[in-house]
C-alpha cells in the first residue's frame, strides 16, 4: 500500500475547485488567515449520504461552497420509461426510502388519474394512515439525526425504539421493513387487520409519550438551542425562490400545507393544524431550530391525522378495478403530496401507445431544498453548516433519483 | 462457508501450519481482529438505513465489538458497501478502500451492490455490483436487507476471520490467484 | 529525599549522565532550530530544548522554575509560535532557503562568539562553595520573595503590568481589520 | 381516487390557467401557441423567444404571482414536427395567492399551479434560461439539460449535475444507446442476467 | 547533596553559552521574523540557565534571587511572543509576507 | 515510594546485599512501569465502560459478547490496532507525524507519576505535583498540534486549530480554579491535599466554604473542555471534522492517541477526587495509612475516580455539542471570572479564618482555612 494520498475526501478531483459567487470576487484585504478547500462528503458523516459539498473556509467561517449531488443517481426516470407502470412503484419506494409509502402514495395518484383507476373508500383511509405513520417515522428519523448532527447521540437511539416499533406495523402490512410497495395502483396491497388497528393505537400513544422526552434532550435543551437559534435562516423570499418546500418553507412563515390548501387523497376531511414559524417560538423565522420544531409538531398534528382517519374508516374493498394490461389513453398529468421533506410531485407523460409511460418525471423535495444552501450557508460557521444541512433533512436517494 | 477450500490448507503456508506457538500467535491476532469490527460509517442509500437500524437500539450491532463506527477510513476494519453504487461513487469508494489499512474487509450490503439489484436492468448509472470496483468478503443479498441479515453476515466475516487467519480476500486473492476465492454468502 | 545522600557511588553517576544527555539533546536541538529548514521543524527543536533546560532547571533544584518554564514555554509561548507558523505558512515556500553568505556568516559569527565564551569560561574563577546549595522547595520562598516589599514586590507588580499591556497591546495589533470599516 | 362524487359532463375550465392566459394574452398575444383549459393537465404553450417575458409576466403580476418555479421537466418527442421536438415543461405555483374558499372541493380536484410549456427543435434545442427569474430553476434547467439535452442559454454555467461531466449523451433522449462501459466499468448487465 | 560534585558551574555556563550561540545564528542568519522569533527565545533560555545556574552554585542561604530573575525572564518572554506575533500577523495581513528584508518601511 | 522501598529493604533479607542505588533506580523502573500498566489497563477498561454505559442510557447493551459482559472488549481492541497496517501518508511530514503520538501519551501518562494512589502509593511524591499535572498536560497540545499539522490533512489540521485555542483557553480557569485550592492547602502536593482532607466528610475541599464548592465546578467542566470531552469535543467532532486531529492515523498510532484520551479522562477524574473529594478519605474518621488498609483507601479513591468517568460519560451522551463561539464565550466570560473569584474569595476566607475565626485555636477556623 504504498500509493496513498494525502487527505482523506479532497483533491485529486478535477471538479474540486468552488465555483465561486459573483460577488464574492470581492473579499478583498479581509481574509487574514489561509483559505481553505475543503470537500465534505461524499463520505462524511454530516452529509446525510453521499452528497459531496465543496467549501471554501476561511478559518472556520465557510465563504463559499458548492453541493454536487449525482453519487446515488439510480435513473428512476429512465425506468420509469422503460417498465410498465406497476413495475416502477418499487422504485418510487426506494427514490427517497425513508418516505416510501408517501412516495407510493404521489406516484400511484398521478398513475390513477392518468388511467381514471378509481380507488375504493377504503382504501383511501388506508393510504391515510399509513402515509401519516411514515410521516412520523420519517420526521422521528430527521429529529434523531438532527440530534447526531449537533453532537447528540443519544436521541437518535431513542428514536430509533419508535422508529423500530413504527417499522414493524408497516413491516406486518406489507413484508418489508423499510421499502414496502404496499400502496397499489388502484388501492392498496391488503387490508388492515383488527389486531393491527389495536397495534397501532398502543404506538400512537407511545410516540406521543416519548415526544416530551425527545423534546427535553433537544427541543428545550439550552446548548442545542444554541446551537440552532439564528443559523441557516431561510427567509420567505429565499424559500420561496429557491423552490424549497416543505417544514424548510413553513419554518419560513408560509402557512402552506398541500394536505390542507391542495388536499389530494381524502385530506380534506381531517381536522388538523399547519404548523408554520412564527418568531414567538424561539429563534427567529426560518432558522434551523424552527424547521426542528415544525417537524415536531408535525408528528403531533399526524397523530391527530392518524386517530380521525382510524375513527371515519368505513368497511369495503381495499382494492379497486384494475384493468388487466393497463394502457392509459395519451394525456399528461402532475399531481403533488406532501411528503415528509416537502412537496413531491409526479409529472407523467402518457403517449396513449404503451403500458409504458413516454415521460416520468418525479420532482424530489430534497433536490430544491438541498439547492439553497449555496445560498444560506454562506458567512456561517463550519459548525453552522452541519447544522444547515441537518435542518434541510435531506434524503439523497430523492436528490439524485 | 464456500466450498472451494478446507480452512487452514490452501491458504496458509505450510511453514505456518507446522509452528504451534506461531498459530497460536496467530490465533490471538484474528482473535483481535474478529472482535473488533470497526465499520467505517459509509452508507449510500437505502441500505444504509438498515445499517443505522443495525448499529441503534434494537438490534444493537456493538455487542459484538463491532459498533465503533469510524468516520475515518484511516481507523476501519470493515467497509459496509450499503446501498446503490453508481458510476460517479465508484472512483471514490475505491479511494475510501484504498485508504483503509489491512487487513481490510468488505461486506457487500444488498442486492445493487452485489449485482446492480433492480437497477441492472435500465439503471445505466448503476455500478453492476461492487466486486467489479474493490473484492467482497461476503455478499449479503436483499433488497434491503434485513438488520437480523447484516448481524450474521458479520458473524459470518468473524468466522471466516478466525478459520483464514485474518486475510482478507484482497491477498487470498493475490496469492491463490483466484478471483472471488472465498467470498461467503449471507443468509 | 535525606536518604539519596547515602547512596554508593554506583548513583552518583547517574545525575552526571542525565546532565550529558540532557545537555547534548538541548543543544543539538538548538542547533536544528537555528538551522532546520523547515520552520515548523526548527519550531519542535525548540520544543525540545525548553525541555531539556527545564531538566537541567529541575538538576539545578529549582522545580518550580522548571514546571514554569514547561507550562510557559512550551505550553504558551511555543503553542503561539506554532499558531504562528500555521497562520503564515503561505510564505514558508517563499522563504525556505536563506542566501548562503548570510548563513556562513551567521555560522561564523556564532562559533566565534562560542569559543571566545568557551575562553572566558575556562579563564575565569567562579567563587563555588564548598557545596552547593541543597535542594529544597523553592515554592514558597518565591512567594514570599515576590510578595516582600522589602524584595521583589515593585518588579512584580511591573512584570504583571507589563503582560497586561502585552496582551492589551497584542489584541489590538492582532484584531481582524474590517476592510469595510 | 374518490372522484365518483363528481363527474361532470362537460369538465370545468381550471380557474388558476385560465386567468394566466388571460395575463398572457392581454400581454404577449402572439407568445401563446397553444392552450388546454380543461381536464387533468391544463397548460398553456409559449413560443421560446417569450418565454422570458411570459415568466417575468406570470411571476410578478398581481392576478398570478406564481413565485415558485415548481419543477422543470424536458420531454424528448422524436416523432413531432421536423427531426423532433424537445418539449419543456414549466410547472409554476403560488405561495403568494392563497387559493379559494373551497377550492380543494371543485370539480377539478387539483392544485393552483400553472403548466407552462414550450417546445423547440431536438436540434440545437435551445431555450432561454429561467434561472434570473427563479433562483431555484437552475438546478433543475442543469438536471434538463443533464439527462434530456435541453441547452438552456443566457444562463451562468450549464453544467450536468447528476452524471459524471464525461458522460456520453443524454439517457432521457428516446434515441440514447447504453453504452458498452464508462471508465471501464461495464455498464449493460453481464450476458444472461 | 553530594550527587552534583562531578558537574561544576562551568559545565551549565557552556551549555549556556552554546544555546545563546544557536539563538544568535538563527537571528542572523533567518529572514522569516517567526525563526527570529525562535532564535530570539533561544537566547533568553541560555540566560536564563545563567541564572539558575548560578543560583545553584552560589546561593546565600534563603535567598533565591538567580530563580526569581528567571521567572521575571520567562514573563517577559511571554510578553514579548505574543507582541512579536500579534505584530507579525500584522505585517502578514498587510503585506502578504514576514520577510524582514522586505518589511522595511514603518507606514503599513 | 522512598519510604515503601526502605521498608521493603528492611523486611526483605536479599536486598540487603545490593546497592542502595540499584534497587531504588530498579523500584522506580518497576514502579513507572506498574503505574503505566495501571493507568493502561484503566484507560481500555474506561473504554470498555463508556460503551457499556452508553449503551444502557441509550436503551442497547453494548459490547457484551467478548470475554464476560464483553470486559476484554477492550483487548481485542488493542490487539487488532496493533496488527494494523501502519499508513504514513505521502504528504505527511513523516518525522513529526511519528513523534506526535507519543507526545500526547508522554503527556497524558508522565502525570500519573505525582498522583497518589493511596497513602505512600506514590510513584513520585513532589512538592510541586498538582503544578506538574497542570504543566504536562499542556504539553499534549503541543503534541495535537504536531499531528495536525504533520497530517497535511485539511480535517486534522482545523481539529488541532480548534484543539489548541480550547486547551490554552481552558487551561487558565483550570488552573485558577486549582490555584484556589492551593490557597487553602497551602501546599501543592498532592498526598499532602489529601491528608489535610481526612477525617469527616466535610472536611472535604469541596465543602469548605462557596468558593471551593464552586471552584469545584469550575475545575470539572474546564477538565471536560480540556479533555476535549463532549460537549467540548470540538477538535474530533464526528459530525463535523471527520476525526479531527487524527482523522489520519492509523492503527497503532490511533491507539496511542485514544489511550491518551482515555488516561487523561482518569488523570483528571483521579486529580479532581484529591483535590476536591478527599482522595482515598472515605468520607468519615478511620486510620487508613496502614500498610494494609492503604489499598483500601487507593479502592475508595478508585471508586471516587470512577464515579467522576460517570459522571463524564454521563455528560457525553447527553448533550449536544458546543459551537467553538460558544466554547470561548463559556471560558472567557463565564469560567475565569469565576475562576479569578475563587481564588480571590478562598484568599479572603483564609484571611478570614486566621483573624476573625481564631485560626487552628478552634476547629471551625481550621475547618475554614484548611492547611493554609
Amino acid at each position: 500500500m504504498a500509493e496513498r494520498g494525502p487527505d482523506l475526501r479532497s483533491g485529486g478531483e478535477p471538479e474540486g475547485a468552488v465555483e465561486i459567487h459573483e460577488r464574492q470576487e470581492a473579499v478583498g484585504r479581509d481574509l487574514r488567515t489561509e483559505e481553505m478547500v475543503f470537500n465534505m462528503g461524499p463520505q462524511h458523516p454530516a452529509t446525510h449520504g453521499v452528497l459531496r459539498v465543496a467549501v471554501r473556509t476561511d478559518g472556520e467561517h465557510v465563504r463559499a461552497l458548492q453541493p454536487h449531488v449525482g453519487n446515488i443517481h439510480r435513473c428512476a426516470e429512465k425506468i420509469g420509461e422503460s417498465l410498465p407502470y406497476y413495475q416502477w412503484i418499487p422504485y418510487l419506494d426506494r427514490m427517497d426510502y425513508l418516505a416510501a409509502i408517501c412516495n407510493e402514495h404521489v406516484g400511484c395518484m398521478a398513475i390513477e388519474r392518468l388511467g381514471g383507476i378509481e380507488v375504493p373508500e377504503r382504501a383511501e383511509y388506508i393510504r391515510v394512515i399509513v402515509a401519516e405513520v411514515q410521516r412520523i417515522l420519517s420526521h422521528l428519523m430527521a429529529i434523531g439525526v438532527y440530534g447526531l448532527d449537533l453532537g447528540a447521540f443519544t436521541p437518535f437511539l431513542h428514536q430509533f425504539r419508535e422508529r423500530e416499533r413504527g417499522m414493524d406495523l408497516l413491516d406486518h402490512i406489507s413484508g418489508g421493513r423499510l421499502l414496502y410497495h404496499y400502496i397499489r395502483i388502484g388501492g392498496v396491497k391488503r387490508d388492515l387487520s383488527q389486531d393491527w388497528l389495536d397495534e397501532l393505537d398502543a404506538w400512537t400513544s407511545e410516540v406521543e409519550r416519548r415526544m416530551p422526552e425527545y423534546n427535553t434532550l433537544l427541543l428545550h435543551n439550552r446548548v442545542f438551542q444554541e446551537r440552532t437559534f439564528r443559523v441557516g435562516i431561510i427567509d420567505r423570499d429565499t424559500g420561496v425562490r429557491w423552490g424549497v418546500t416543505g417544514p424548510g418553507l413553513r419554518a419560513a412563515g408560509v402557512d402552506w400545507d398541500c394536505r390542507r390548501d391542495a388536499p389530494y387523497s381524502i385530506y380534506d376531511r381531517f381536522d388538523f393544524e399547519v404548523p408554520y414559524g412564527a418568531s414567538d417560538i424561539g429563534g427567529v423565522l426560518g432558522d434551523c431550530f424552527q424547521r426542528h420544531w415544525i417537524r415536531v409538531r408535525e408528528i403531533e398534528e399526524s397523530l391527530k391525522i392518524i386517530r380521525q382517519a382510524r375513527e371515519q374508516m368505513p368497511e369495503g374493498p381495499v382494492m379497486g378495478r384494475v384493468p388487466k394490461g393497463f394502457k392509459p389513453p395519451a394525456g399528461e398529468v402532475y399531481i403533488r403530496g406532501e411528503n415528509p421533506r416537502g412537496e413531491l410531485a409526479c409529472y407523467m407523460v402518457s403517449a396513449g401507445k404503451s403500458d409504458k409511460a413516454w415521460r416520468a418525471r418525479c420532482r424530489g423535495p430534497s433536490f430544491s431544498n438541498i439547492a439553497c444552501i449555496t445560498e444560506i450557508a454562506e458567512g456561517q460557521l463550519i459548525a453552522d453548516l452541519v447544522a444547515i444541512i441537518g435542518s434541510l433533512d435531506i434524503v439523497l436517494g430523492e436528490v439524485d433519483r | 462457508m464456500p466450498d472451494d477450500a478446507q480452512p487452514g490448507e490452501v491458504l496458509l503456508d505450510p511453514e505456518l501450519q507446522q509452528s504451534v506457538i506461531l498459530t497460536k500467535v496467530q490465533w490471538v491476532k484474528d482473535w483481535g481482529r474478529r472482535n473488533a469490527l470497526w465499520p467505517m460509517a459509509f452508507g449510500l442509500a437505502c441500505c444504509a438505513m438498515e445499517m443505522m437500524a443495525t448499529a441503534a437500539t434494537k438490534y444493537d450491532l456493538d455487542r459484538f465489538g463491532a459498533g465503533v463506527f469510524r468516520a475515518s477510513p484511516r481507523q476501519s476494519d470493515l467497509m459496509i458497501v450499503a446501498g446503490t453504487l453508481s458510476h460517479k461513487m465508484a472512483p471514490r469508494l475505491k479511494r475510501l478502500w484504498e485508504q483503509m489499512p489491512d487487513p481490510k474487509y468488505v461486506i457487500a450490503m444488498g442486492a445493487c451492490v452485489i449485482g446492480g439489484g433492480p437497477y441492472s436492468r435500465y439503471g445505466y448509472h448503476v455500478v453492476q455490483g461492487v466486486d467489479l470496483i474493490v473484492p467482497v468478503d461476503v455478499y449479503l443479498p436483499g433488497c434491503p436487507p434485513r438488520p437480523e441479515a447484516l448481524i450474521d453476515a458479520i458473524r459470518k466475516l468473524q468466522f471466516r476471520i478466525q478459520e483464514r487467519t485474518g486475510e482478507s480476500l484482497a491477498t487470498i486473492e493475490a496469492k491463490t490467484g483466484r478471483k472471488g476465492a472465498g467470498a461467503a454468502r449471507a443468509s | 529525599m535525606s536518604s539519596l545522600a547515602a547512596l554508593p557511588e554506583l548513583s552518583e553517576l547517574i545525575p552526571d549522565l542525565l546532565f550529558f544527555i540532557f545537555a547534548g539533546v538541548a543543544i543539538v536541538a538548538a542547533m536544528a532550530a537555528a538551522v532546520a529548514p523547515k520552520i515548523v521543524h526548527a519550531a519542535f527543536g525548540l520544543m525540545a530544548t525548553f525541555f531539556m533546560v527545564a531538566a537541567l532547571y529541575a538538576m539545578l533544584g529549582a522545580d518550580f522554575v522548571a514546571l514554569a518554564q514547561v507550562i510557559v514555554y512550551v505550553g504558551g509561548i511555543l503553542v503561539l509560535l506554532v499558531f504562528g507558523v500555521l497562520l503564515t505558512a503561505r510564505t514558508e515556500i517563499k522563504l525556505g532557503v536563506e542566501r548562503g553568505s548570510t548563513k556562513t556568516f551567521a555560522v561564523l559569527a556564532g562559533g566565534l562568539l562560542f569559543l571566545v565564551l568557551l575562553l572566558a569560561i575556562g579563564g575565569t574563577t567562579f567563587p563555588t562553595p564548598e557545596k552547593p546549595a541543597e535542594p529544597e522547595p523553592t515554592t514558597a520562598d518565591i512567594g514570599r520573595a515576590f510578595l516582600d516589599p522589602d524584595g521583589m514586590l515593585i518588579p512584580f507588580e511591573l512584570a504583571s503590568v507589563l503582560l497586561l499591556a502585552a496582551l492589551v497591546g497584542a489584541a489590538y495589533l492582532a484584531r481582524r481589520r474590517r476592510s469595510d470599516a | 381516487m374518490s372522484e365518483s362524487t363528481d363527474t361532470p359532463a362537460a369538465p370545468p375550465a381550471d380557474p388558476v390557467t385560465e386567468r394566466a392566459l388571460a395575463v398572457l394574452q392581454a400581454a404577449i398575444p402572439d407568445g401563446v401557441v397553444a392552450y388546454e383549459l380543461t381536464g387533468g393537465h391544463p397548460w398553456i404553450q409559449v413560443r421560446a423567444e417569450d418565454l422570458r417575458a411570459a415568466c417575468w409576466l406570470l411571476r410578478d403580476h398581481a392576478d398570478t404571482k406564481l413565485d415558485c418555479c415548481h419543477l422543470i421537466s424536458g420531454v424528448d418527442w422524436p416523432d413531432a414536427g421536423e427531426g423532433g421536438e424537445l418539449e419543456v415543461v414549466y410547472h409554476l405555483c403560488s405561495f403568494e395567492l392563497k387559493p379559494e374558499p373551497g377550492y380543494g372541493q371543485r370539480a377539478l380536484k387539483n392544485d393552483p399551479w400553472v403548466a407552462l410549456k414550450v417546445r423547440v427543435p431536438r436540434d440545437p434545442g435551445e431555450v432561454p434560461t429561467v434561472m434570473d427569474i427563479w433562483t431555484g430553476a437552475d438546478w433543475h434547467e442543469r438536471e434538463t439539460w443533464d439527462l434530456v439535452g435541453v441547452r438552456f442559454t443566457g444562463r451562468r454555467e450549464l453544467r450536468r449535475i447528476l452524471l459524471p461531466d464525461d458522460w456520453p449523451g443524454h439517457p432521457l433522449r428516446k434515441d440514447w444507446e447504453y453504452p458498452a462501459s464508462y471508465h471501464g466499468v461495464p455498464i449493460i448487465p453481464p450476458e444472461g442476467y | 547533596m553530594s550527587l552534583l560534585l562531578v558537574i561544576t558551574l562551568q559545565h551549565y555556563l557552556v551549555v549556556a553559552a552554546a544555546l545563546f550561540c544557536a539563538g544568535l545564528i538563527a537571528v542572523l542568519s533567518r529572514r522569516n521574523a517567526v525563526a527570529i522569533l525562535i532564535g530570539i527565545e533561544l537566547m533568553l533560555n541560555a540566560a536564563n540557565v545563567n541564572l539558575v545556574a548560578f543560583d545553584h552554585y552560589n546561593r546565600l542561604p534563603g535567598a533565591i534571587n538567580g530563580q526569581i530573575f528567571a521567572l521575571f525572564v520567562l514573563a517577559i518572554a511571554a510578553a514579548e511572543a505574543a507582541v512579536a506575533l500579534a505584530l507579525i500577523l500584522n505585517v502578514f495581513d498587510s503585506r502578504d509576507r514576514i520577510d524582514v528584508d522586505q518589511i522595511d518601511t514603518l507606514k503599513g | 515510594m522512598q519510604s515503601l522501598l526502605d521498608q521493603l529493604i528492611e523486611s526483605t533479607s536479599w536486598l540487603q546485599g545490593l546497592p542502595v542505588g540499584l534497587v531504588y533506580a530498579a523500584g522506580m523502573v518497576i514502579a513507572c512501569n506498574l503505574v503505566l500498566v495501571y493507568a493502561s489497563a484503566l484507560a481500555g477498561e474506561t473504554v470498555w465502560l463508556e460503551r457499556r454505559v452508553s449503551g444502557r442510557m441509550q436503551a442497547r447493551i453494548g459490547p457484551n459478547r467478548v470475554g464476560p459482559q464483553g470486559l476484554l472488549q477492550f483487548l481485542a481492541d488493542g490487539l487488532k490496532l496493533l496488527g494494523k497496517e501502519d499508513i504514513v501518508p505521502k504528504t505527511a511530514d513523516k518525522p513529526i507525524f511519528l513523534i506526535a503520538p507519543i507526545i500526547v501519551f508522554v503527556g497524558a501518562f508522565a502525570a500519573f507519576a505525582v498522583v497518589p494512589f493511596g497513602h505512600y502509593l506514590v510513584a513520585a511524591d513532589m512538592n510541586v505535583g498538582i503544578f506538574l499535572v497542570l504543566s504536562l498536560t499542556s504539553i499534549e497540545v503541543v503534541g495535537i498540534i504536531m499531528a495536525g499539522w504533520a497530517s497535511n490533512s485539511k480535517w486534522a489540521i482545523l481539529g488541532a486549530m480548534r484543539e489548541v485555542a480550547q486547551m490554552v483557553s481552558y487551561e487558565l480557569p483550570l488552573g485558577l480554579a486549582a490555584l484556589s485550592i492551593v490557597v487553602l492547602a497551602g501546599t501543592m502536593n498532592l498526598s499532602e491535599i489529601v491528608y489535610q482532607q481526612e477525617g469527616w466528610f466535610w472536611n472535604w475541599y469541596v465543602f469548605r466554604g462557596p468558593f471551593a464548592f464552586v471552584a469545584f465546578f469550575a475545575f470539572f467542566v474546564s477538565a471536560l473542555a480540556a479533555l476535549k470531552r463532549a460537549p467540548f469535543d470540538l477538535p474530533e467532532a464526528e459530525s463535523e471534522l471527520v476525526a479531527g486531529f487524527h482523522t489520519e492515523y492509523t492503527g497503532f498510532r490511533f491507539a496511542v492517541f485514544f489511550l491518551a484520551e482515555y488516561a487523561a479522562m482518569i488523570l483528571f477524574s483521579m486529580v479532581t477526587a484529591i483535590l476536591f473529594l478527599g482522595g482515598w478519605s472515605p468520607g468519615f474518621d478511620i486510620d487508613l495509612s496502614g500498610p494494609l488498609s492503604r489499598w483500601i483507601g487507593a479502592l475508595i479513591l478508585f471508586g471516587k475516580t470512577i464515579a467522576l468517568l460517570f459522571v463524564m460519560i454521563w455528560v457525553r451522551w447527553t448533550l449536544p455539542r458546543f459551537r467553538i463561539d460558544r466554547v470561548m464565550y463559556l471560558c472567557y466570560k463565564v469560567l475565569l471570572p469565576v475562576s479569578v473569584v475563587c481564588v480571590v474569595g478562598m484568599a479572603i476566607q483564609v484571611l478570614l479564618a486566621m483573624t476573625v475565626f481564631g485560626g487552628r485555636a478552634n476547629a471551625f477556623g481550621t475547618w475554614l482555612m484548611g492547611g493554609g
